[in-house]
């Protein structure tokens, strides 16, 4: 059976994603004052931005990789807890010396998917995704011998291993060729569709955004609609 | 955590605060410590020869004061470290930084002084037994605390990882001086190094504590100086860094 | 010095390069940095808040 | 408990494929080789050298495997996914440590009794020999991870890491080397029980430092 997001985010609760008041400090300055912004249930949101402008280290709060000087991150006036998320950031996250197949199982097993317990059902499952991705004939390669692009797939299907309502993602774009971006578009689209969160941060344009943040302005916005 | 009890530590941890006070105690501190050093060394050399060990108690005077010097340093560092792990007080940090080369430096003497002594004395100028062991193995947790501030780029991180790295030292070097003494009786070292420690005669003790004071003085001067330089040094970088961005 | 001359002079003299060489080394870094943050003439109070 | 046999097997393979394991091996026998041209081949005084000679090399094999623990893990970004796990961090660390035990140590201590061999320990001492470096590995694992930690960001961390573990290493040595210190004595058993009991405190109490050492660093 193919993961669901729908049931990840129920209608009763469905006040989204809230960052009030972050703050971040990197290297001992200040990086990011006081940003604030709300993502509901089913939006995705595009983190724009100069370079230095904090989008890695706001991402990576979110994900509390990095520590929070100030303010708080809440799904559904809950605070967001590590095994809500998913996190990708610019390394992809893959054992060179492991084979697609490998890897994706590590991580099965790693997010304790409940529908992925059994070897079998693992492998199905495993199959299917990497059909998708166009990755059929590599499973039993080594991830030394891809292509950027084809890691940067890979590291995608990390993100359908185990259902989770809110997605982080560090310029997922990079590397990606139009038939890659096509596919991380539709798995956005279809994360959104079951109620699903995406904050992706990404100095190219992000078509399947519906609202996007700016980040180094003097007072940070945030604006709504296809942009 | 009772806040009335920390005050004084939260005010003079702001380093301008901080730098206020040393401002007016920088000089002084100076003073005193060239002062007892002076003295300390008047004494020492005048203190008649021990029945014992003849003049070469001498050495004494300045090997055990700089032996209690860097047991000091060092858990005045950890402690700093400790403080400043738990209140987040980035004082704490600079100041067990600024006080490790000072430890460093007075473990290096003890360690020369004491072979100095060794060799007239036991006839050799190293022996393996527990104080000696721990005090080289205190020396070198002063060189890997150097070596973290020194190789790691961000001083945030650096300041983690060394304050860690006291910690865990701190709690190393007492199991250190067991084991070592436990490995002693496993192999009856020469019996040199056991001599007997009869009540240390007045006129030896007085130029000995006049010395570790001086020492203490000396060791709170250089640690004023070099705080001030490292909170300096900071608001140097911070100005580059301002600079650099706008 | 008697008996054992060399090894005290020794000793002390070892003592006074390093310790010497800790002090000028401390004094001399700090008379840098405060000569350089005088000539910036930076406020002492950039890091009061911190 | 998927995720922790996960991590650990993942871990032991890695350090296989990438030839850790066997390296360190080698390692002990390219060491355990130089040793008779430095002091001479007499087999008596090799005899006698000899299970404090092993524990020396030991280390210092220890040491080289260390700088990788965490460091791969850093780069590749996978250890980001480790902090997202919903499980204590504290035990995710504790669960590489015994993976390096396994990966590491145990193949040398497989591989030891020969090089004892070679070094003309008494072939009754060898078992004795064996079980002190499997009592004592846990902790030499433990406290490498502190040093490893503790550099983790720092390239070429090997001397760094050396210099912060070497004084850590020193009570381990000191009862390691003790167990079958004096051939007359046969084994030495209370040393053993205080192998065993520093393993179980590092290993209960060297986590922590891990862990905070490496949450929220910067990379």
């Amino acid at each position: 059976m193919p993961p669901t997001t729908k049931s990840l985010v129920s209608d009763s609760r469905s006040n989204g994603l809230d960052a009030r008041e972050c703050t971040v400090y990197r290297g001992g300055h200040l990086l990011i004052e006081d940003v604030s912004f709300n993502v509901s249930g089913g939006a995705a949101l595009w983190l724009k931005g100069k370079n230095g402008s904090g989008k890695t280290s706001l991402l990576r709060a979110m994900a509390g990789l990095i520590p929070l000087a100030d303010g708080q991150i809440t799904l559904d006036e809950e605070e967001l807890r590590e095994c809500e998320l998913h996190y990708i950031g610019h390394q992809d996250g893959l054992k060179a010396r492991a084979s697609v197949y490998e890897n994706l199982e590590f991580y099965a097993a790693l997010f304790e998917a409940p529908h992925l317990a059994l070897k079998s059902q693992r492998k199905q499952e495993i199959t299917r995704i990497l059909k998708d991705l166009s990755l059929t004939s590599k499973v039993d390669a080594y991830v030394t011998d891809l292509s950027a692009g084809q890691k940067r797939r890979l590291a995608l299907a990390r993100l359908l291993i185990a259902p989770r309502p809110v997605w982080l993602l560090d310029e997922p774009l990079t590397a990606l060729d139009d038939q890659g971006r096509d596919y991380l578009y539709k798995i956005i689209d279809k994360h959104c569709a079951g109620g699903g969160i995406v904050i992706a941060a990404s100095h190219e344009p992000l078509d399947c955004a519906t609202q996007s943040l700016t980040l180094g302005q003097a007072t940070p916005t945030q604006s709504d609609g296809d942009s | 955590m009772s806040r009335k009890k920390i005050d004084w530590l939260q005010y003079y941890a702001n380093p301008h605060n901080f730098m206020n006070l040393a401002q007016r105690v920088h000089l002084p501190l100076w003073g005193l410590a060239i002062l007892a050093l002076a003295y300390g060394l008047f004494l020492s050399f005048n203190a008649p020869a021990d029945y014992q060990q003849g003049s070469s108690v001498r050495i004494m005077f300045i090997h055990v004061p700089a032996a209690w010097l860097s047991l000091f340093t060092y858990s005045f560092i950890a402690g700093a470290s400790l403080i400043a792990l738990i209140f987040r007080h980035p004082l704490g940090h600079v100041a067990a930084r600024a006080a490790a080369p000072i430890g460093a430096i007075f473990t290096l003497a003890t360690l020369i002084t004491g072979s100095l002594w060794g060799q007239p004395i036991w006839g050799t100028w190293w022996v393996w037994d527990a104080r000696l062991t721990s005090v080289l193995v205190l020396f070198f947790l002063y060189l890997g605390y150097m070596a973290i501030w020194r190789a790691i780029e961000s001083p945030d991180q650096a300041a983690k990882m060394a304050a860690i790295l006291a910690l865990v030292g701190s709690v190393n070097v007492p199991i250190v001086k067991f084991s070592v003494d436990w490995w002693n009786t496993l192999h009856q070292p020469a019996s040199v190094s056991r001599f007997a420690r009869p009540a240390i005669h007045p006129d030896i003790l007085y130029p000995l504590l006049t010395m570790g004071g001086a020492f203490f003085i000396l060791f709170f001067a250089l640690l004023v100086t070099r705080v001030q330089a490292e909170i300096l040094e900071q608001r140097l970088r911070a100005r580059y860094r301002g600079n650099l961005n706008g | 010095m008697g008996d054992y001359g060399i090894y005290i002079w020794s000793s002390y003299a070892v003592m006074g390069i390093l310790v010497s060489g800790l002090i000028l080394r401390s004094l001399s870094r700090y008379i840098r940095a405060r000569r350089a943050v005088d000539a910036l003439s930076i406020n002492s109070s950039d890091d009061a808040g911190s | 408990m998927r995720a922790y046999w996960a991590i650990f097997s993942q871990d032991i393979i890695m350090a296989w494929r990438l030839g850790n394991t066997s390296l360190a091996v080698a390692f002990l026998f390219i060491a355990v080789t130089l040793l008779p041209f430095g002091v001479g081949p007499e087999l008596a005084l090799l005899k006698r050298i000899a299970p404090g000679l092993l524990w020396v090399i030991l280390i210092l094999t220890m040491l080289l495997s260390l700088d990788r623990l965490f460091q791969s893990d850093l780069e590749d970004g996978s250890f980001d996914q480790l902090l997202l796990l919903n499980h204590a961090f504290e035990v995710i660390i504790l669960t590489k440590i015994l993976a390096h035990y396994f990966a590491i140590i145990i193949p040398v201590a497989i591989f030891l009794p020969i090089a004892g061999l070679m070094l003309n320990i008494d072939a009754s001492a060898l078992p004795g020999l064996a079980l002190s470096i499997l009592l004592a590995g846990p902790a030499l694992s433990a406290l490498g991870a502190i040093g490893a930690a503790l550099s983790a960001s720092v390239q070429r961390s090997g001397l760094l890491t050396a210099l912060i573990v070497m004084p850590l290493y020193v009570p381990i040595l000191i009862f390691g080397a003790s167990v079958i210190g004096e051939p007359s004595s046969g084994l030495n058993w209370s040393s053993l029980g205080v192998l065993a009991a520093i393993s179980l405190a590092t290993m209960m109490l060297s986590p922590f430092a891990v862990a905070a050492s490496l949450r929220g660093a910067e990379r």
